[in-house]
């Protein structure tokens, strides 16, 4: 039982900022899709640091991504 | 004499303290023994056609498309696997993935033995692989398994394993295919 | 009275730095070479300064040679320096510990400066001491002192009677022609030969001009005590 | 091109895992304005590592990487350190030798690459932490400066030892307590930077890695004038949340904080490398 | 692949020949010179691509030469490291980097060096340490002795001690080559005894110059070289340090396993190159045996000539070449028939002796003496071996004054 990011889908196509994918500290974890306009989490390599979350909420004020346990993730909303 | 099976807890170079070195120029190991390369791919073919899951191991040198001779014998590597009718399973590159390997599609040298074990692999062939990372390997397979280990090397060879042919390079890969058609005929395949 | 039969000639040569002892071993070696005997040459290993006690070593011998190092028991010694004995810029003490039986010493001194009890002691062995100024042989001869080697090494070969003067030229000639690369302060003291004696060819000349000049005086002094070649030709031992 | 050490060969690609063939296909090859801004849609020349979750020093890996400008020719050499964490993971041909001689590995690579490839351009990038750089290795590090080898070192300063569980280390700030220095630190930072400088430098900066594109412009400069000048030193805060007692999602907010004091950005360069840098951005390359 | 036959030229311009034909054929000519002046001789001939040097007497004057070597373009790369852990960094740099490569050094150099040592075997690099022993230090010493070497011998590099000048200038060239095989690719050590060589000016017969070894060719490394010309992209040049559990500590052990195995592959090579791990010298019924390496081989072959000649005991010199690997099975077939084994050493532990009772141990039953002993820059006079044997013996002595 762990947390991941999971990007909320929804929300985040409302913004083209990608800043989430470069401020995770993973390498090829958070991706952006322009095909349908918002960022995904590639669940089995993130570590759950929450960064992307400091970035989206606190620093843009744009809360399109939230931790999740890991078993309870939209699996759906997963590329 | 060198055995096939699980040698001991440790991968210390059982050929080497049994006095084994590599073959000459020209000739193969088999075992202890310093034969004919035919007598050797003959022997290893067998081993490959008959022993549980035979897997063909190709390391960077032949994966990649670095230089003309990799290109050819990338072809050749696959043309033995189809003749065998060996699965291959890459070992793409060098770096450990303990405990994270899928050792159903991949071969690390720092824990050959995982793949192994988990594909009941009984017969396999190192080709392309970089000879001081194929040694390792081929220590610990020895260690730990009971894999017929055979290596098709570009150079020197491999004296840890059972059967060892140096100097391979295409002219030798088609030779060893024509080998083993010929013993696939004699096993009535 | 009759000599050894020796198969090697030891020597030790305790100078001065700054006097050309390496040279005068390399030379001496060049020349045994030359003239078909196995030779080795080397230094004191140290940090020679200038003015400080300096030692170098020959080994000439009829087979291989495979000893190395100081030689602890000299059949030869050449002191190219008085300081040497009187103020004691050696490396043994005294100067001529380890010397062997029947064997010779070579001092580049006016006057003896032998002790009494020196000479008890060497006489003891059978070692002949010549005294004769090497320096002022370099100085009449070639115009400078920096020459003290040459003439040390030209008595020795005359003494000895083991090479003809003509492979004493062939070492000198080897040491000043060839481009040896040499350590940075011996190829400075060079280039300051070089530049007193203007030409390298002239150099050698007066080089080898001195040495030819103690060859005489060394081979009449041996004459003298009825001394021989000190070891079998390198032909006749090829014959045997 | 050595891209071609990357390509596959048709005939076993089948059987490659698909990382690897992403690598071959969506890696960014072969174009010098490659940056940052790939990394939300390429495949990095990265592969998952084991540094801490939320570890600045694992960004400052991405962006450096993504900001290479000719990286099927680059060689990386590294140390001891955190980073010993990251190295085998790396895409390109990566060294890892002893705790301290990185710039003198670096050194010879060049070296002997420049004379083994004279028609090639091949860059040697060292990356290392602060005890690496300013600690053991200082002397290597320094003098690879003084003999004006053309290389790029990167320090990663997170000011402690952390693989090995948080010492203090040169780049401390004064009165810090880490272990081994109970008492708190009680010297000053090394200002390494400056010493880069005095030390024949011609590109310096220090930042931190709170700004991705900052940092790109940061490695394109320093990586081009090394190739044509002489030594470039570029000096990145990446703190160690876990040292410091952060959390996870903490670091940039730490990194975003020191921007306006002790890491506010700073950069040098002596007159060859400001015409090198400038000819690159007429290029349109920076 | 058809080999051309067609001459070809290395980069200084000189003629590639065979190993074979450079040390076995090639016409030589008597040289007067010293282990320095060799040291160059032999560079000269082996296609070297990069020398890194840093002052240390005694290898001081053999490092200067490299430099000229490279002015005059046949070395390709040379410069002056900061230290010698530097140097020996900078070494595996250039050799990672694909190039052959040479470098030198002595006594405490040696051991500020040392970290280097089992990383450049554990990355298996070729590279040639020219070794001028010279001792440890405190209190300062600059003379010659050989207990450094007694640090390297478990380095995982192989070490070959040379008796002189004209064995230093085989065995350089030599040394490339079979450090150089795919199968062995580990770095080579050419010991000698400081000023004992270095400094001493002896016949040396060399091949012509315009003749040199076939360039090194990275690409049959057993490791990748680092250049970006060669697949992988991925792979780890260090021990496997990222997991601590079973796995990964038997993976570390086959790979220190895969060095020793190297260095024992190189016994073939080293034995037709060297004609011979061990050289046999004096009387073949010698009952007193001199086991010994390097310039101890050689003052003992002067003290067995005196005992023949002099004293009338028969006397035989065991000399060994190669320290690593070590040559067991040629050693004991060596000392079959002897009363005595003397084990004459030029430094003050008698690693020599330790490695001599080890191969000896339970296969033969004859007093293994480690003696005579010097240390600190002595030198070891023949009289003086001769001496400590016939005081052993409890003959009398009367050879030395």
């Amino acid at each position: 039982m762990y947390y991941v990011a999971q990007v909320i889908r929804d929300e985040c196509t409302k913004y083209n900022c990608k800043q989430c994918t470069l401020f995770c500290p993973e390498p090829n974890t958070l991706m952006y899709t322009d095909e349908t306009h918002h960022a995904y989490v590639l669940t089995e390599r993130c570590k759950g640091c929450a960064l992307c979350v400091y970035v989206c909420s606190n620093l843009l004020k744009r809360d399109s991504i939230e931790m999740v346990y890991a078993e309870n993730r939209d699996v759906a909303g997963v590329r | 004499m060198a055995k096939l099976g699980p040698s001991s807890y440790s991968p210390y170079p059982v050929a080497m303290y049994e006095s084994i070195l590599n073959p000459p120029p020209g000739k193969a190991l088999m075992y202890d023994e310093i034969v004919d390369e035919e007598i050797a791919m003959r022997e290893a073919a067998k081993a490959m056609l008959t022993r549980d899951n035979p897997t063909i191991f190709p390391g960077p040198q032949v994966l990649y498309e670095w230089n003309e001779e990799a290109k050819e014998k990338a072809r050749l590597v696959r043309r033995i696997a189809d003749t065998l009718g060996a699965k291959i399973i890459p070992m793409y590159d060098y770096r450990p993935k303990y405990p994270k390997i899928d050792p159903e599609k991949e071969i690390n040298p720092n824990h050959p033995n995982l793949t192994i074990w988990h594909n009941n692999i009984k017969a396999c062939i190192f080709v392309g692989v970089h000879c001081h990372y194929a040694n390792v390997a081929l220590k610990i397979i020895r260690a730990e398994t009971d894999c017929f280990t055979i290596a098709l090397c570009g150079n020197a060879g491999h004296e840890d394993a059972m059967i060892t042919l140096r100097d391979q390079h295409t002219e030798e890969l088609e030779k060893f295919i024509r080998v083993i058609e010929e013993v696939k005929r004699e096993l009535g395949r | 009275m009759s000599q050894p039969k020796r198969r090697r000639i030891n020597v030790r040569m305790p100078a001065i730095g700054g006097q050309g002892a390496v040279t005068a071993a390399h030379i001496m070696a060049t020349a045994a070479d030359y003239a078909g005997y196995h030779a080795v040459s080397n230094p004191f290993f140290g940090a020679e300064k200038r003015m400080a006690p300096a030692e170098s070593y020959v080994r000439i011998g009829i087979e291989p040679i495979y000893d190395r190092g100081e030689v602890v028991y000299p059949d030869v010694i050449m002191v190219f320096h008085s300081q040497v004995i009187t103020m004691g810029k050696s490396y043994t003490m005294p100067f001529y510990s380890g010397i062997k039986k029947n064997g010779l010493i070579i001092i580049n001194t006016e006057e003896d400066l032998l002790t009494e009890r020196d000479h008890e002691y060497l006489e003891s062995l059978n070692v002949k001491v010549f005294n004769f100024s090497a320096t002022k042989f370099a100085l009449d001869h070639a115009g400078t002192e920096l020459s003290t080697n040459m003439a040390m090494l030209g008595a020795f070969f005359g003494i000895t009677q083991i090479v003809g003067m003509d492979a004493v030229e062939e070492g000198i000639k080897a040491r000043f022609l060839k481009k040896f690369v040499a350590s940075g302060g011996t190829m400075s003291l060079d280039s300051a030969i070089e530049r007193k004696f203007k030409k390298k060819l002239e150099l050698i000349e007066k080089n080898i001009a001195t040495a030819k000049a103690s060859y005489e005086l060394g081979q009449e002094w041996a004459r003298q005590q009825g001394m021989e070649s000190w070891l079998p030709s390198p032909k006749e031992v090829a014959r045997v | 091109m050595s891209f071609n050490i990357f390509k596959i060969n048709e005939d076993l690609k089948e059987f490659m895992p698909p990382e690897i063939v992403d690598l071959e296909e969506k890696a960014t090859w072969g174009n010098p304005k490659r940056g940052v801004m790939d990394l939300p849609y390429s495949k990095e020349l990265l592969e998952e590592h084991s540094l801490c979750a939320g570890c600045p020093e694992s960004a400052a890996f991405r962006y450096i990487l993504a900001s290479l400008p000719n990286p099927e020719e680059t060689i990386i050499v590294n140390s001891t350190g955190c980073t010993s964490l990251v190295f085998p993971h790396i895409a390109l041909h990566t060294v890892h030798s002893l705790f301290g001689n990185q710039n003198a590995i670096a050194s010879g690579i060049k070296r002997v690459l420049e004379w083994r490839f004279p028609d090639k351009v091949k860059d040697v990038i060292v990356l290392a932490g602060d005890g690496a750089t300013v600690d053991i290795g200082l002397d290597c590090t320094l003098q690879s400066f003084f003999r004006q080898e053309k290389i790029t070192t990167i320090c990663f300063d997170n000011e402690v030892y952390a693989n090995t569980g948080g010492q203090e280390s040169g780049l401390t700030v004064k009165g810090h307590v880490f272990k081994m220095a109970p008492k708190g630190k009680q010297w000053d930072k090394v200002p390494i930077w400056q010493i880069a400088i005095d030390s024949g430098c011609h590109y310096v900066a220090r930042l931190t890695v709170s700004s991705p594109k900052k940092v790109e412009k940061v490695i394109k400069q320093a990586i081009y004038v090394a190739r044509e000048v002489g030594p470039t030193y570029v000096h990145l805060y990446t703190p160690c949340i876990l040292e410091i007692g952060l959390n996870s999602d903490d670091g940039l907010e730490e990194m975003r904080r020191t921007d306006k004091e002790r890491f506010k950005f700073f950069e040098y360069m002596t007159d060859e490398a400001k015409e090198v840098i400038q000819r690159k951005k007429e290029e349109g390359l920076i | 692949m058809q080999k051309t036959q067609q001459v070809q030229y290395n980069r200084a311009g000189q003629r590639v020949v065979s190993p074979e034909y450079l040390l076995f054929e090639a016409p030589r000519e008597k040289q007067f010179m010293t282990g320095s002046e060799v040291v160059k001789e032999a560079v000269k001939r082996s296609s070297v691509d990069a020398s890194v040097s840093y002052p240390i007497t005694p290898q001081s004057e053999a490092a200067h030469m490299i430099g000229e070597l490279w002015v005059e373009g046949y070395v390709g790369v040379y410069f002056r490291g900061e230290s010698e852990f530097g140097v020996m960094s900078e070494v595996a740099g250039c050799s990672m980097a694909g190039a052959r490569t040479v470098t030198t050094t002595s006594g405490p150099g040696t051991l500020r060096a040392m970290e280097n040592f089992p990383m450049w075997a554990g990355s298996r690099l070729p590279i040639q340490l020219v070794l001028m022993a010279r001792g440890v230090n405190t209190p300062l010493s600059i003379q010659p002795d050989n207990l450094e070497i007694s640090f390297l011998l478990d380095t995982g590099c192989m070490i070959w001690h040379a008796e002189n000048a004209q064995e230093l200038f085989d065995m350089i060239i030599a040394g490339f080559v079979v450090a150089e095989q795919p199968d062995v690719h580990v770095p080579i050590i050419t010991a000698i005894d400081g000023f004992f060589i270095s400094h001493t000016r002896e016949a040396v017969n060399i091949p012509p110059d315009d003749i040199a070894l076939p360039p090194y060719n990275p690409y049959k490394s057993p490791l990748v070289p680092i250049d970006m010309e060669m697949s992988p992209g991925r792979f780890l040049r260090d021990p496997y340090v990222m997991k601590s559990n079973y796995i990964s500590y038997a993976a570390h052990t086959s790979w220190q396993y895969e060095v020793r195995a190297a260095i024992e592959r190189s016994r073939p090579y080293a034995k037709h190159y060297l004609r011979g791990l061990i050289e046999e010298f004096g009387d073949p019924e010698g009952e007193i045996v001199f086991v010994a390496s390097g310039t101890a081989g050689a003052q003992a072959k002067e003290a067995t000539q005196i005992m023949i000649h002099e004293e009338g005991i028969k006397a035989r010199v065991v000399r060994i070449k190669t320290l690593r690997p070590f040559p067991y099975q040629e050693l004991l077939q060596a000392v079959q028939g002897a009363k005595y084994i003397f084990v004459p050493e030029f430094n003050v532990i008698g690693w020599l002796e330790r490695e001599v009772r080890r191969a000896l141990y339970g296969n033969v039953d004859i007093p293994v003496i480690g003696s005579p002993r010097v240390a600190g820059g002595m030198t070891m006079p023949p009289e003086f071996i001769v001496k400590e044997v016939l005081e052993y013996l409890g003959k009398e002595v009367k050879h030395v004054i």
